[in-house]
């Protein structure tokens, strides 16, 4: 095993880029959602103030090795999953079936949180997992039958075939089969990110923060990187498969940008689900739709 | 591979590394996480605040209901005793740097209610304050001056409560033990103290 | 000019009422017939339009206030006055009825020293609230309320029943919350408030 | 009631505690819902849940009591409106004009048509904007962030109104015995409250679209908190929360005060009793709000005198009102809220005792309420009650 330069830069270079997108996407979030409530709202470059100021926090509270393994096991998790998208031109890892790889990498970050949060004793941060690895298990079923309609359209797991076959029969979503499949995983996507109507998991009204409740200081601010990091994998993630991919960052970039900016109006008109209201509802309408997807694939 | 790097990241002490306090200062000043614990009738003033009026977001200030994330505490108003325990846990579960701000009159001296048997006189017996603002109830601009004062106060450095709850911790206990009698965080306190 | 008259209308009316012993012919009127009828024991008058009153002793009150309950369906309010001088606690049961829109306090008096009551918990369960209120605050016994206790207090102003009049409320300040705290005014003699 | 007697042992017990609950088995656990929890403010709720059920609920309040009714007898009868108003923060011209009326009976003075048309419309704008200030409650509540938003700025238009008033943005001291503070700015004012109501009328129908009709608001309000009529009567259910269950009491009609006999407004009632019932009739209240407001208008504010003409006002600290009391209550958003005020001659009121709303639906109702409910439904029936804690404690 040679040690590659490049690579390494690369590497580098990408975890950079993403790390930073993600805070302005998160920057987005919260400016954008001010501009829709009437307000100004912070700067776009505000989650990285916070996050500098939880760096800076002089104190760290730690409950044991678990609750200070769990933030940097989910941000390794959200990073992994980073690597193996092709960004651009740029797809740092690969194998024969990426595809199912991302697909799960991206929620294990989530059970990294659990983990640390279960270990901090708090009821609200247990109440958060509980609702957690239940909204995961609900959404597991639409998110898989969106993934198998992909898969069966485009005949592989590889993403860069996908790409690249969406580059010359054009975008995923100009297939009706596909653009049913879209609709399931924008819903799963708002789950995956944690806005309204799914962030059960917070839910700062009923379970104030929830898993994040214990967590302040140096761990929270490897949690927000991680948010950063999660959240630009997640956006490039659908892009990729949904909207053709692109051919440099700035068309990655724009893609992104329209994705999270669905997300956004759709969080600023939804009150919150309950959890059993949830997972009823992603075994209900995202499901039939992720089924009729699928046999409209076959 | 990240792991191992952001785990040694985590135990060095960043008080060592004089280099980055004022970049941590200014973020911290234009990063206030504010306390979603509004004691007493200021609450009320917190809503305008928050929307489209004042939106104190601007300056990143927003509420947030984790008292470990929290940097800025607001005592809205008039402290009973009750409260108070809970404010003094609350306290010292946020993490240092931690900032407090009383708003209007009553934490000063008690206010209109300077002669009510369940009114605390003099806030700043039992916790440090950093900045107070006086009025009742203190208008919104009022309430954004305190805060442009804090920012100013952290810049500069001299938003040293949380520095002189440590140094004068025998001081702030006794007044507390003295109100609350001895031994309240053991008997009373403990059963919410997770929870809080 | 029509609003003008309403109320003086009312005058009126409550003028008479209080000169007059015997019930007047209106729907209040009638309603504390009624309830007399049933409850000779208690006394009653008509204070003014939608306004009654009754007296009743302490050891029948539960009695009146079932029969009261068929007419006068809410109990709005159980309200404690301290009669210092007269040695006595005035207990004010404050009832509303939703059917004939009349509000009606029920008194009764129970000495200072050992003052106990029925609880009418059963009659209406909002009383719990009130009678642990007034508990608290005044050291009624409600007997058969089975949280009596410390509920908005905390255990140290519970003992003291603050809402005494012979609970020296300044003396009580001074001696927790230290002297520092007087507000006199330039002559030091008088308080301002 | 087979047994009168309080069990002692529970007395003991309650004495060191501010609160108690039975040892938790294995099945079960104890959860502390504030004070320090966005949901509640200042108001706690010791929950004893098994897994997202709760099994019992035990209200702790008196995070906010100060001793209102005691201090009110050490302050002159003038002085005292400056302090009772704190009684309701959202809605601070109820306590105001509660204590006032039944100063005004204790004294039989009859109020000035024009002191009664402003303290009718206060009373009306103080209603609206503690609707706002409840739908950026609920909003918050349910996690619909963008109402919320909306509503507290649409309530900032009554703050600037209320200033130009009274001098204060959110506590006005402008009600007092005997008529009002001073009387209103202008035509100009009156221009610009019309303005607010015809705006307000306007944005109605913004959140008709984004809450009221929201279909997971539905949802998350179906069939959750549900009350029968016995029940609210018995608990002293008053305000939006009882005509929800299908009583059409409201203070306003049934013992009407101010100007309210004059205009012409209905109540709605609605009769499934659930939280989303109690949600609509106060959707419903905002519109009639509205229309009272513009009746008020139409019909101008009459002329005459703001305040009594009485010589004993002339030394307002030594004011001396004969000895009496009296009962007087107004319908606030969050009910029925009343004070029995008991004079005995000398310039402090002798007893003054406020009646606040959540003090049947902030315990007793609660308690009940929850019982059974799930974690997530606490923050839903705690808004949908309104419940205000310093009601309960002040």
């Amino acid at each position: 095993m040679n040690f590659d330069v490049r690579l390494v830069l690369e590497v580098i270079g990408m975890l950079l880029y993403a790390t930073f997108m993600g805070f302005i996407f998160m920057g987005i979030e919260r400016k954008a959602m001010a501009r829709i409530q009437r307000r100004v709202g912070p700067p776009i470059y505000q989650p990285i103030i916070d996050t500098l100021k939880l760096l800076g926090k002089k104190e760290s509270i730690s409950h044991g090795f678990i609750y200070d393994f769990g933030p940097i096991f989910a941000l390794g998790a959200s990073i992994t999953a980073l690597l193996f998208l092709p960004l651009a031109n740029f797809q740092l890892f690969s194998s024969n079936a990426d595809l199912i790889v991302v697909a799960y990498l991206l929620e294990v970050p989530m059970l990294g949180i659990m983990l640390g949060a279960m270990s901090s004793g708090n009821p609200y941060s247990a109440l958060g997992v509980q609702r957690g690895l239940l909204t995961m298990v609900a959404m597991q079923l639409p998110y898989g039958l969106a993934i198998i309609a992909i898969v069966q359209h485009f005949g592989t797991f590889k993403l860069g075939e996908i790409v690249a076959l969406q580059q010359v029969h054009g975008w995923s979503i100009l297939v009706p089969a596909l653009l049913l499949a879209m609709i399931v995983f924008d819903i799963v996507f708002q789950a995956m990110i944690g806005l309204e109507p799914f962030d059960i998991i917070t839910a700062p009204a009923e379970i104030s923060m929830g898993p994040m409740l214990e967590y302040g200081g140096k761990q929270a601010a490897i949690l927000f990187t991680q948010h950063a990091v999660q959240l630009f994998a997640e956006t490039a993630f659908f892009a990729i498969l949904f909207l053709g991919g692109a051919s440099n960052l700035l068309e990655l970039l724009i893609k992104q940008i329209a994705v999270l900016f669905i997300a956004i109006f759709v969080a600023s008109i939804y009150p919150r689900f309950t959890i059993d209201q949830a997972a009823k509802f992603f075994w209900k309408w995202p499901t039939i739709i992720g089924i009729i997807a699928v046999l409209l694939t076959v | 591979m990240s792991e191992k790097k952001n785990d040694d990241f985590i135990s060095y002490e960043l008080q060592e590394f004089k280099l980055f306090e004022p970049l941590f200062r200014w973020a911290r000043k234009k990063s206030l996480w504010i306390v979603a614990f509004c004691t007493g009738c200021g609450g009320i003033e917190m809503p305008p605040l928050a929307t489209a009026r004042y939106d104190f977001e601007r300056f990143g200030i927003m509420p947030n209901p984790a008292p470990r994330m929290g940097d800025l505490f607001l005592i809205t108003g008039y402290v009973t005793p009750k409260t108070l325990k809970r404010i003094i846990i609350t306290y010292e579960l946020m993490q240092d740097p931690k900032y407090i701000m009383i708003h209007g009159s009553c934490p000063i001296n008690g206010g209109v209610y300077w002669d009510s048997y369940n009114v605390v006189k003099q806030f700043d017996k039992y916790l440090p304050v950093d900045v107070a603002i006086a009025g009742c109830m203190p208008r919104a601009e009022a309430v954004m001056d305190g805060i442009m004062e804090i920012m100013r106060k952290i810049e500069d450095g001299t938003a040293d409560s949380w520095k002189r709850y440590r140094e004068n911790y025998e001081y702030y206990r006794k007044n507390q033990d003295e109100l609350f009698g001895e031994g309240w965080r053991e008997k009373e306190a403990r059963r919410w103290l997770a929870w809080i | 000019m029509d609003m003008n008259e309403k109320p003086k209308v009312e005058e009126k009316v409550e003028n008479t009422e209080e000169t007059k012993p015997e019930l007047p012919e209106t729907k209040e009127g009638r309603l504390v017939k009624e309830i007399l009828g049933e409850a000779p024991y208690a006394e009653g008058n008509v204070r003014r339009e939608r306004r009654v009153e009754f007296k009743v002793p302490p050891e029948r009150i539960r009695e009146f206030l079932e029969t009261a309950q068929k007419k006068f369906e809410m109990l709005i309010q159980i309200t404690v006055v301290d009669w210092l001088k007269e040695g006595e606690f005035e207990v004010i049961y404050q009832l509303w009825s939703v059917s004939e829109s009349v509000h009606a306090a029920v008194r009764t008096r129970i000495p200072r020293e050992d003052p106990r009551l029925p609880t009418v918990m059963d009659i209406w369960p909002v009383a719990e609230t009130y009678e642990r209120e007034g508990h608290e605050f005044f050291g009624v016994m409600y007997e058969g309320n089975p949280r009596l206790g410390p509920f908005i207090l905390e255990p140290r102003e519970y003992e003291k029943h603050p809402f005494r009049k012979d609970f020296n409320m300044l003396g009580y300040v001074k001696g927790i919350y230290g002297e520092d705290f007087d507000r006199y005014d330039e002559s030091k003699t008088n308080y301002v408030i | 009631m087979a047994d009168l007697e309080v069990p002692k042992e529970l007395r003991e017990e309650a004495k060191g505690h501010d609160m108690y609950l039975h040892p938790i088995d294995k099945n079960t656990y104890e959860l502390f819902f504030g004070p320090q929890h966005m949901a509640t403010e200042n108001f706690s709720v010791i929950l004893k849940m098994d897994g997202n059920r709760i099994e019992k609920a035990i209200v702790n309040p008196g995070f906010l009591h100060r001793g209102f009714e005691k201090l009110a007898e050490g302050r002159p009868y003038f002085t005292n409106i400056a302090l009772l108003l704190r009684i309701c923060v959202p809605e601070s011209d109820v306590p105001e004009n509660i204590y006032s009326m039944a100063v005004d009976e204790i004294v039989g003075w009859e109020v000035p048509d024009r002191a009664q048309w402003i303290r009718t419309t206060v009373l009306e704008m103080a209603r609206m904007s503690a609707w706002m200030f409840w739908i950026l409650g609920f909003g918050n509540e349910i996690g619909l962030y963008t109402a919320g938003q909306w509503a507290a700025a649409y309530r900032e238009r009554f703050m600037r109104l209320f200033e130009e008033l009274t001098g204060g943005r959110v506590y006005h001291i402008y009600t007092v015995p005997g008529g009002v503070r001073r009387d209103i700015p202008g035509d100009k004012w009156l221009r610009q409250l019309r303005d607010t109501v015809e705006y307000l009328k306007g944005k109605l129908k913004d959140f008709d679209e984004i809450l009221f009709d929201n279909y997971i608001t539905i949802e998350r309000t179906e069939g959750v908190g549900v009350m029968d009529k016995k029940f609210a009567l018995r608990h002293a259910v008053t305000g939006p929360n009882l005509r929800a269950v299908g009583v059409p009491y409201d203070v306003r009609k049934d013992d009407p005060y101010y100007f309210y006999p004059e205009l012409d407004f209905e109540v709605p009632v609605l009769k499934e009793g659930d939280s989303l019932a109690r949600v609509l009739v106060r959707r419903y209240e905002m519109e009639q709000d509205l229309y009272i407001l513009e009746q008020l208008l139409d019909m101008g504010p009459p002329s005459g005198p703001y305040m009594v003409q009485d010589p004993r006002l002339k030394a307002l600290p030594r004011f001396k009102p004969p000895k009496g009391d009296a009962y007087a209550h107004v319908e606030s958003t969050k009910g029925d809220f009343g004070a029995y005020v008991v004079s005995d001659g000398t310039h402090k009121p002798y007893r003054v005792h406020v009646r606040g709303p959540s003090q049947s639906h902030g315990v007793t109702v609660l308690e009940e309420l929850l019982k059974g409910a799930r974690l997530a439904d606490v923050p839903v029936i705690l808004k949908t009650l309104d419940n205000c804690p310093p009601d309960i404690d002040r």
